[in-house]
């Protein structure tokens, strides 16, 4: 007997305005299946994923769950049949506890305060493996204990089918292997399971069969056993793509930025960064390897001058540059990309054009009063031609309607087109497709051949190794030592990582 | 709601923009009569009264002109703040103090030659009015507090404390014990040109340089980015809590302005009812006009029009001036109601028909 | 809509407009104006046609705007019935010579086309005290008022001097609310003067709210305006009036037939232009002989109400014994008389 | 002294109403500038419908539809129809005043029947208004004071003891979040504006039916800005919004108290000082800064659900 289809859609179209995001797309999903949706940014996988979720209303086509043929007209009807959705963006209420979160919308009893729920909730974690305290407030939680709260979410609305939206891309190694975990134990209780991911090795991993959408078209269904990465990278693209990361090497290195003795304090008055101290070389591409919120974020603000730093000396190129304003430091020519976990937060205004993006950290280096866009929206073409960025225009379409790797790509573009002698980039790669991500190390490797120095944050452990020519390790704000990546192992950086000190 | 389906629309070429948007609001005309005629009002008199008691004639032309010219000025103060997303429903309190500060630089130095005078007038508005928006200014900049509450709040405090000098301290010894702030001297009063008093030349002049100075200087690019978001702002280098203390400076400053104005021009004295609610209809004009500076000053317009035409109909068609109200505040509703359907575009959902296995 | 205009134009029909502050139906001050304006109308009949403005605000290009509406509707005469006015009315004067403004509480005219009016309300007020002094039994007055200023301070002090005319003993208490019309405030007003023992109160603001808190409370009130006693008929005895009509009737026929000089009108009892409300059965009878007499005096232009000697509640003497305050000198007044407590300014 | 606590309560109760009206829409996260429109709509239908009939519910119920009905143009235009609230509070406002003095141009002056007038008049609740000072003050008074005790106590009980509350707030705080978590987004914004409508409505008339109970037309007189600056005042919190609508109360009538008693104060300043009090209140909140103290997270925003 043919196992039950939880999901099936057929013939689905979307378009927003002009844009087609979907168009005749078909998918099909079992019970007891994990299934993997792949494309390149702006493939239109969210957007079918929404249109399963209840959020987005398909133009034409048609839903089925377990068999029966739906119309949703809200997310209730869809969780009404079970269906469970993890946004990338989390959907939870930040003043509430977990437990709270837990509770919204859900309909089972008419006051709050039940013992029941705790119960539950433990039952829920014990078998999964999970953890989390339901009296915590959402603004207190790490993004892996929010992800971990989605995810007891869905599952204590006892979700059938499980839809998540690039839940792997702010987790970390250990994290992602638990979430792999509970995937598989939900597999095993017959619950139909969608990941999206643009890490193919995860792809690999989990998945039983693999659905690829290419510029809003599903393209094939494929079992994962039977295919290799090349494959999907070529179904994905259209065309087969380099996977190797390079790592050039440049004779030439001076000393650019020099970090001593770093202390930061946060707004609680804890030490977040506790006396760091590297170097970093022209030509060079310094990695920094750590678990989320080891101090990444505040070394990179540190650096830029946008925090206050409690002790310590940054030298750049052996003039001391703490205490100065952020824009002495651009005017220096210290540029920096930093992308926090909120792309649009910091970096670029998502309601303005790519023009007046461009010229957010130099306009005021022209003269006078008035502004002259005509010399910014030059260089943004140059930007968008030199970077494939994908734009209908670079005037008057705001950054936040493009997809989140021609974002990056704005970003990214922008801080290199300064020609910067240090670029530090945070996460530069998150939530890109793989040929973007390749696009973006082709970037860095250029500038570094070009004498910048790079300072590059990541959480792929292979990337770092890869692309970097040292590794910095942080863990707990601390340093726990610097490593070439030639003469270590994973093992050993994750080691380090969890708070072992090897020199 | 299940049948019907709601997109957004995007993309909509300009001319689409303006056509859709005459549509909307003869509609929402089309619609308001409905609703004024079930009040048992004929319509087509009431909207033809209400167009003639604003336009018909050079005199309430002027009418309406002297209304719209302090609409105007406090909306482009209003539209600045609301640029950097600072809710500023102070207008009516800036206004007040603006005047204040200006009656008390016509009361106390009207020996001065008159065009100095009236220079030092406007630049004691300008600073009163700045002085009253930047104190909420300063303590969202340092605190990060709520704005729209303080500001409203600070317009009942500026307003009672002008009643308490009209009553009190600034009480014209020579009124017979009439509570009233003394006349300022010809000196401290605009001069007219073309009928209108020299405001509607300011007016222009100031929509014409806050359209720049959004658009087009580094300043207001950066009120921009701060509106948008502070931490970018702060990452591009720009000195935020400078950015906002010039930007209330400017946008309270504007309607200290009109303040001034408004008590040289109109009044020719300062009086507790100046402010004559400018300070609110200016954030529905700002909105209406979507923060557009340019069209902002039509919109003041078609205000001035609606408030001038709605005044004269309790005259002309013995219309009970609450019906007046209430007719206008029936246009407003259809044509806040009307701007959906410039963002949005409603189909019907397709029944999809059952799937053939 | 506008044709009717033409109207206003024919050769025997003058168009007035009234200007008004509040709403005709407002149960107070404006209410008692538009009494003034429908004897006009009725007077008149159809040689005139009247037009009315109401809820104007005190602001200039508003109240301009009305006057500019109504002369286009073809008005010959305005009225303008609040202070605030003055100023917009004296420019249209300039502005339309061929037009009459009259104006009510203002101090400003001119001698072609700008004529203001107002009344001695001090002499009812001062007959309402008379009441009040002769009707309370803790010796105690009440006087709810909107702003402590030269008009309002009159009033109180013509009560006060009325009260202890009859009553040497009583005392005269005085709030104000800073408003003229908030209804809620001035009953919550009226309440805190009848906690600290007052039992009759007096008002000098519009709305009927301090009547109802005497109500509520079973002892009396003074009302204002015009004649409230439906408001609060338990509690309610008098109240001095308006008789608006009896300048507005001879003023406007003499401007419809062309011999008004503006002049600065001051109506009194004796023109009846000022009145006490029929008073109601809850006024002793020996208040109500009390009150006839000194009407009488009133009418007969035997009585000023000012008359020395008066202290201040400061003991200063303000008008020296034998010596009495005409109108110009009452306008000046700028202190309570002894025996009232009221913050002054 | 507890004579004036008392008249504290009665100039608080209009307050009280209004503020946990417009509470209850915020929480929703609409900003209903119209309040002092909705007041005025409530006193007026209120009065009429007491004035005609002679029946207390029925007045009640006139002044609940009448907010209700007000509230709810305000609803379909900035949830169904996405228009600025701040802009459709303030022409409701305009619409509400003009409504409500043209609606009682024939009842001007008129007195309520005696038989409404009656429902309240002041009511001793058995053993706690026998309790010193407090009894006297909170429970000697009528019966709708008594229904504003209730409202707070149930709209505390509904904001953080029910499911519906904690939804509620979910929908005020993060709309998508809320939507997403299956919650029906617009039903909850209409079903509470409106509420929080008709409240105002009641609001509007206790000044109408209790505290001047002849039709006067300027009843409301600003308090429904009052309202919203109290909604601040009290953090977003019923039991808060109690103590600041009875202080509130208390300070538009101190200033009275004092005078009568012979203490020169300055009106104008004690005319102030509600204003100035919301505004250190707001400063001192944000200070603290604490997170459960800020107003509701999508407060103003509209919500659409193809959005992001
Ligand atoms: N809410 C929306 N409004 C307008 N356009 C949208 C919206 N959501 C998606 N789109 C458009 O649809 C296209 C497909 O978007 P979708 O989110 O499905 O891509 P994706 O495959 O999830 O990409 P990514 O890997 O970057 O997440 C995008 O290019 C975007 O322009
Ligand atoms: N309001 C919008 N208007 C136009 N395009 C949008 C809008 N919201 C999202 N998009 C586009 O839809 C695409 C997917 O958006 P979505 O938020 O679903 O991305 P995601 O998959 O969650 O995250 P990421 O961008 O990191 O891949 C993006 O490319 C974005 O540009
Ligand atoms: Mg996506
Ligand atoms: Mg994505």
């Amino acid at each position: 007997m043919e196992p039950v289809k939880a999901i099936e859609m057929k013939g689905i179209s979307k378009a927003f305005g002009s844009v087609m995001a979907n168009e005749n797309v078909s998918l099909t999903v079992y019970n007891g299946e994990i299934h993997a949706l792949l494309g390149e940014n702006g493939a239109g996988k969210s957007t079918l994923m929404n249109m399963l979720s209840g959020i987005y209303t398909p133009d034409s086509g048609f839903i089925s769950i377990q068999g029966e043929q739906v119309q949703f007209t809200s997310p209730k009807d869809s969780i009404a049949l079970g269906i469970g959705m993890i946004h990338q963006h989390f959907k939870l209420v930040d003043v509430m506890t977990a437990k709270e979160n837990i509770m919204l919308g859900d309909k089972r009893s008419f006051f709050t305060k039940s013992s029941d729920l705790t119960k539950e909730i433990r039952a829920i974690c014990d078998k999964y493996g999970l953890d989390i305290d339901p009296d915590k407030k959402v603004y207190e939680m790490s993004v892996g204990e929010k992800q971990t709260l989605e995810i007891i979410k869905v599952l204590y609305r006892g979700a059938k089918i499980l839809i998540m939206d690039e839940p792997t891309a702010v987790l970390t190694p250990q994290e992602i292997a638990r979430l792999f975990q509970i995937m598989r134990s939900m597999k095993q209780q017959g619950c139909a399971i969608v990941i999206i991911t643009h890490k193919l090795g995860e792809v690999m991993e989990i998945s039983d069969r693999v659905t690829v959408l290419r510029k809003g078209r599903s393209l094939d269904t494929v079992n994962t056993g039977e295919v290799d990465m090349n494959t999907l990278i070529e179904m994905m693209v259209g065309k087969a793509v380099d996977m190797e990361i390079n790592k050039e090497k440049v004779a030439d290195k001076q000393k650019l930025l020099e970090v001593d003795n770093l202390t930061v304090e946060n707004a609680e008055h804890k030490n977040v960064l506790e006396e760091i101290s590297f170097t970093l070389y022209g030509g060079e591409i310094l990695g920094v390897a750590g678990v989320a919120g080891s101090g990444q974020k505040e070394i990179c603000e540190a650096i830029a001058g946008l925090t206050p730093v409690k002790k310590g000396r940054i030298f750049f190129e052996g003039e001391n540059i703490i205490g100065k304003s952020p824009r002495d430091i651009i005017k220096k020519g210290i540029r920096m990309g930093f992308i926090p976990e909120d792309r649009l937060g910091m970096g670029l205004v998502g309601n303005m054009d790519i023009t007046d993006n461009v010229m957010l950290k130099d306009y005021h280096m022209q003269r006078g009063i008035f502004l002259n866009r005509a010399e910014s929206a030059e260089k943004a073409e140059r930007i968008v031609e030199k970077l494939d960025i994908l734009t209908p225009s670079v005037r008057n379409y705001p950054v936040k309607k493009l997809s989140g790797g021609n974002i990056q790509k704005v970003l990214l573009g922008r801080e290199i087109d300064s020609e910067p002698k240090v670029l530090i980039t945070a996460y530069p790669v998150r939530g890109l497709d793989i040929g973007a991500s390749h696009k973006i190390y082709d970037l860095l490797n250029e500038q570094k051949i070009q004498g910048v120095g790079v300072l590059f944050i990541g959480e792929d452990l292979d990337v770092l190794m890869h692309l970097c020519d040292r590794v910095m390790v942080f863990c707990g704000g601390k340093v726990m030592g610097t490593v070439e990546p030639d003469s270590v192992s994973k093992e050993e950086i994750g080691l380090m990582m969890a708070g072992e000190k090897i020199s | 709601m299940k049948f019907i389906t709601i997109s957004r629309r995007d993309d909509i070429p300009r001319n689409r923009i303006v056509l859709i948007r005459i549509l909307a609001i003869l509609l929402s005309i089309a619609f308001a009569g409905i609703v004024i005629m079930a009040l048992g009002y004929n319509p087509l008199a009431v909207f033809r009264q209400m167009i003639k008691g604003a336009l018909g004639g050079k005199i309430r032309l002027q009418q309406t002109a002297l209304k719209a010219v302090p609409l105007i000025i406090t909306t482009m103060g209003i539209i600045v703040a609301f640029k950097m997303k600072f809710w500023n429903i102070g207008g009516e309190g800036q206004i007040m103090m603006g005047a204040m500060a200006a009656s008390f630089v016509a009361l106390n130095y009207s020996h001065l030659p008159k065009t100095l005078l009236l220079i030092l007038m406007a630049l004691a508005s300008i600073v009163a009015g700045g002085l009253w928006a930047f104190i909420p200014a300063i303590f969202k900049a340092k605190l990060g507090t709520n704005e729209t509450i303080f500001t409203l709040m600070l317009n009942y405090i500026a307003i009672k404390f002008v009643t308490f000098l009209q009553y009190g301290p600034w009480k014209d010894p020579t009124s017979q014990g009439y509570p009233k702030v003394p006349d300022f001297t010809a000196k401290a009063i605009l001069p007219n040109v073309f009928g209108v008093h020299i405001g509607w030349i300011i007016a222009i002049i100031l929509v014409i340089v806050t359209y720049i100075f959004i658009n087009h200087t580094k300043k207001g690019y950066e009120v921009t980015v701060v509106g948008e978001s502070v931490d970018t702002a702060r990452y591009a280098g720009i000195n935020i809590q400078s950015v906002i203390i010039v930007t209330m400076l400017i946008s309270g400053g504007m309607c200290g302005l009109t303040g001034m104005i408004q008590a040289s021009a109109i009044e020719k004295t300062l009086t507790a009812s100046l402010s004559a609610n400018y300070g609110f209809s200016a954030i529905t004009t700002a909105w209406l006009s979507r923060l557009n500076a340019v069209a902002a000053f039509f919109v003041c317009i078609c205000f001035a029009i609606l408030l001038q035409g709605g005044a004269s109909l309790q005259i002309t068609m013995n219309i009970p001036a609450a019906v007046a109200d209430m007719i206008q505040g029936i246009i407003l509703f259809f044509v806040l109601g009307s701007e959906f359907f410039l963002q949005y575009k409603v189909g019907f959902r397709k029944r999809l028909a059952k799937e053939e296995a | 809509g506008g044709e009717q205009g033409g109207d206003g134009k024919d050769e025997d029909v003058t168009t007035i407009g009234f200007i008004y502050i509040g709403s005709k139906t407002d149960g107070g001050y404006t209410q008692a104006q538009h009494l003034g304006t429908t004897a006009v109308e009725d007077y008149f009949g159809e040689k005139v046609k009247i037009l009315t403005a109401e809820n104007i605000e005190e602001e200039k290009t508003t109240v301009k705007t009305a006057a500019v509406n109504m002369i286009s509707e073809g008005a010959s005469i305005i009225v303008g019935t609040s202070y605030g006015f003055m100023d917009a009315l004296e420019e249209c004067a300039q502005e339309y010579p061929e037009v009459t403004f009259l104006h009510f509480s203002g101090n400003k005219m001119n001698d072609t086309n700008f004529g203001n009016y107002f009344g001695a309300m001090e002499e009812p007020r001062y007959l309402s005290g008379i009441i009040a002094g002769l009707k309370t039994e803790t010796n105690k007055l009440g006087y709810v008022a909107a702003f402590p200023y030269t008009e309002v301070l009159i009033g109180i002090n013509a009560f006060a001097l009325g009260a202890q005319s009859v009553n040497p003993d009583v005392e005269v208490s005085v709030v104000y609310i800073n408003s003229w019309n908030d209804p809620a405030n001035e009953k919550i007003a009226a309440e805190s003067l009848l906690a600290q023992g007052c039992d009759v109160i007096a008002q000098h603001c519009d709305s009927a709210g301090p009547q109802i808190a005497a109500e509520e409370k079973g002892v009396w009130a003074v009302g204002y305006n015009l004649d409230s006693r439906d408001a609060a008929p338990g509690a309610f005895l008098t109240a001095p009036i308006w008789h608006h009509d009896k300048y507005l009737v001879p003023t406007i026929e003499k401007v419809i037939g062309g011999t008004y000089v503006p002049e600065s009108y001051y109506g009194t009892m004796q023109d009846g232009y000022v009145d006490l409300a029929e008073m109601s059965d809850l006024v002793p009878e020996e208040a109500k002989t009390k009150v006839e007499e000194i009407a009488q005096q009133m009418k007969d232009g035997t009585f000023k109400v000012f008359s020395g000697e008066i202290k201040d509640n400061q003991g200063n003497v303000v008008v020296a014994e034998g010596e009495s305050l005409d109108r110009a000198g009452i306008w000046q007044i700028e202190y309570l008389v002894e025996g009232v407590t009221g913050r002054d300014n | 002294m507890g004579g004036f606590f008392a008249a504290v309560i009665i100039a608080g109760t209009p307050l009280l109403f209004a503020t946990i009206g417009e509470l209850l829409t915020q929480k929703a996260g609409n900003m209903n500038l119209g309040v002092e429109g909705l007041m005025m709509m409530g006193a007026v239908c209120g009065f009429i419908a007491g004035f005609k009939t002679g029946n207390a519910g029925l007045a009640l119920l006139g002044a609940i539809a009448a907010g209700a009905v007000g509230s709810l143009i305000y609803a379909f235009l900035t949830i169904t129809l996405r228009a600025n609230q701040q802009v459709t509070g303030l022409t409701l406002t305009m619409f509400g005043v003009g409504f409500a003095k043209f609606a009682g141009t024939n009842v001007m002056g008129s007195v309520l029947p005696a038989s409404v007038k009656a429902f309240f008049t002041k009511i001793e609740i058995p053993l706690l208004s026998k309790i010193p000072y407090i009894g006297e003050i909170f429970f000697s008074q009528d019966v709708f004071v008594y229904f504003g005790y209730i409202i707070v106590l149930l709209a505390y009980l509904y904001l953080n003891k029910t499911k519906n509350g904690l939804n509620l707030r979910a929908v005020g705080e993060n709309a998508p979040a809320a939507d997403a978590s299956g919650i029906s987004v617009n039903l909850y914004k209409y079903i509470h504006v409106i509420i929080g409508g008709a409240l105002c409505g009641l609001g509007g008339a206790y000044l109408s039916l209790v505290t001047i109970p002849v039709w006067q037309e300027n009843v409301v007189a600003g308090r429904g800005w009052i309202a919203v600056a109290l909604v601040i005042f009290a953090s977003w919190k019923p039991g808060k919004a109690m103590v600041g609508a009875f202080v509130f109360g208390g300070l538009s009538i101190l200033g009275f108290r004092l005078q009568s008693m012979g203490i020169q104060v300055s009106q104008y300043l004690i005319d102030m000082l509600p204003y100035v009090a919301t505004v250190i209140i707001v400063i001192i909140s944000t200070r603290k800064n604490r997170k459960e103290d800020m107003p509701p997270g999508w407060l103003t925003l509209p919500y659409f659900r193809e959005d992001r």
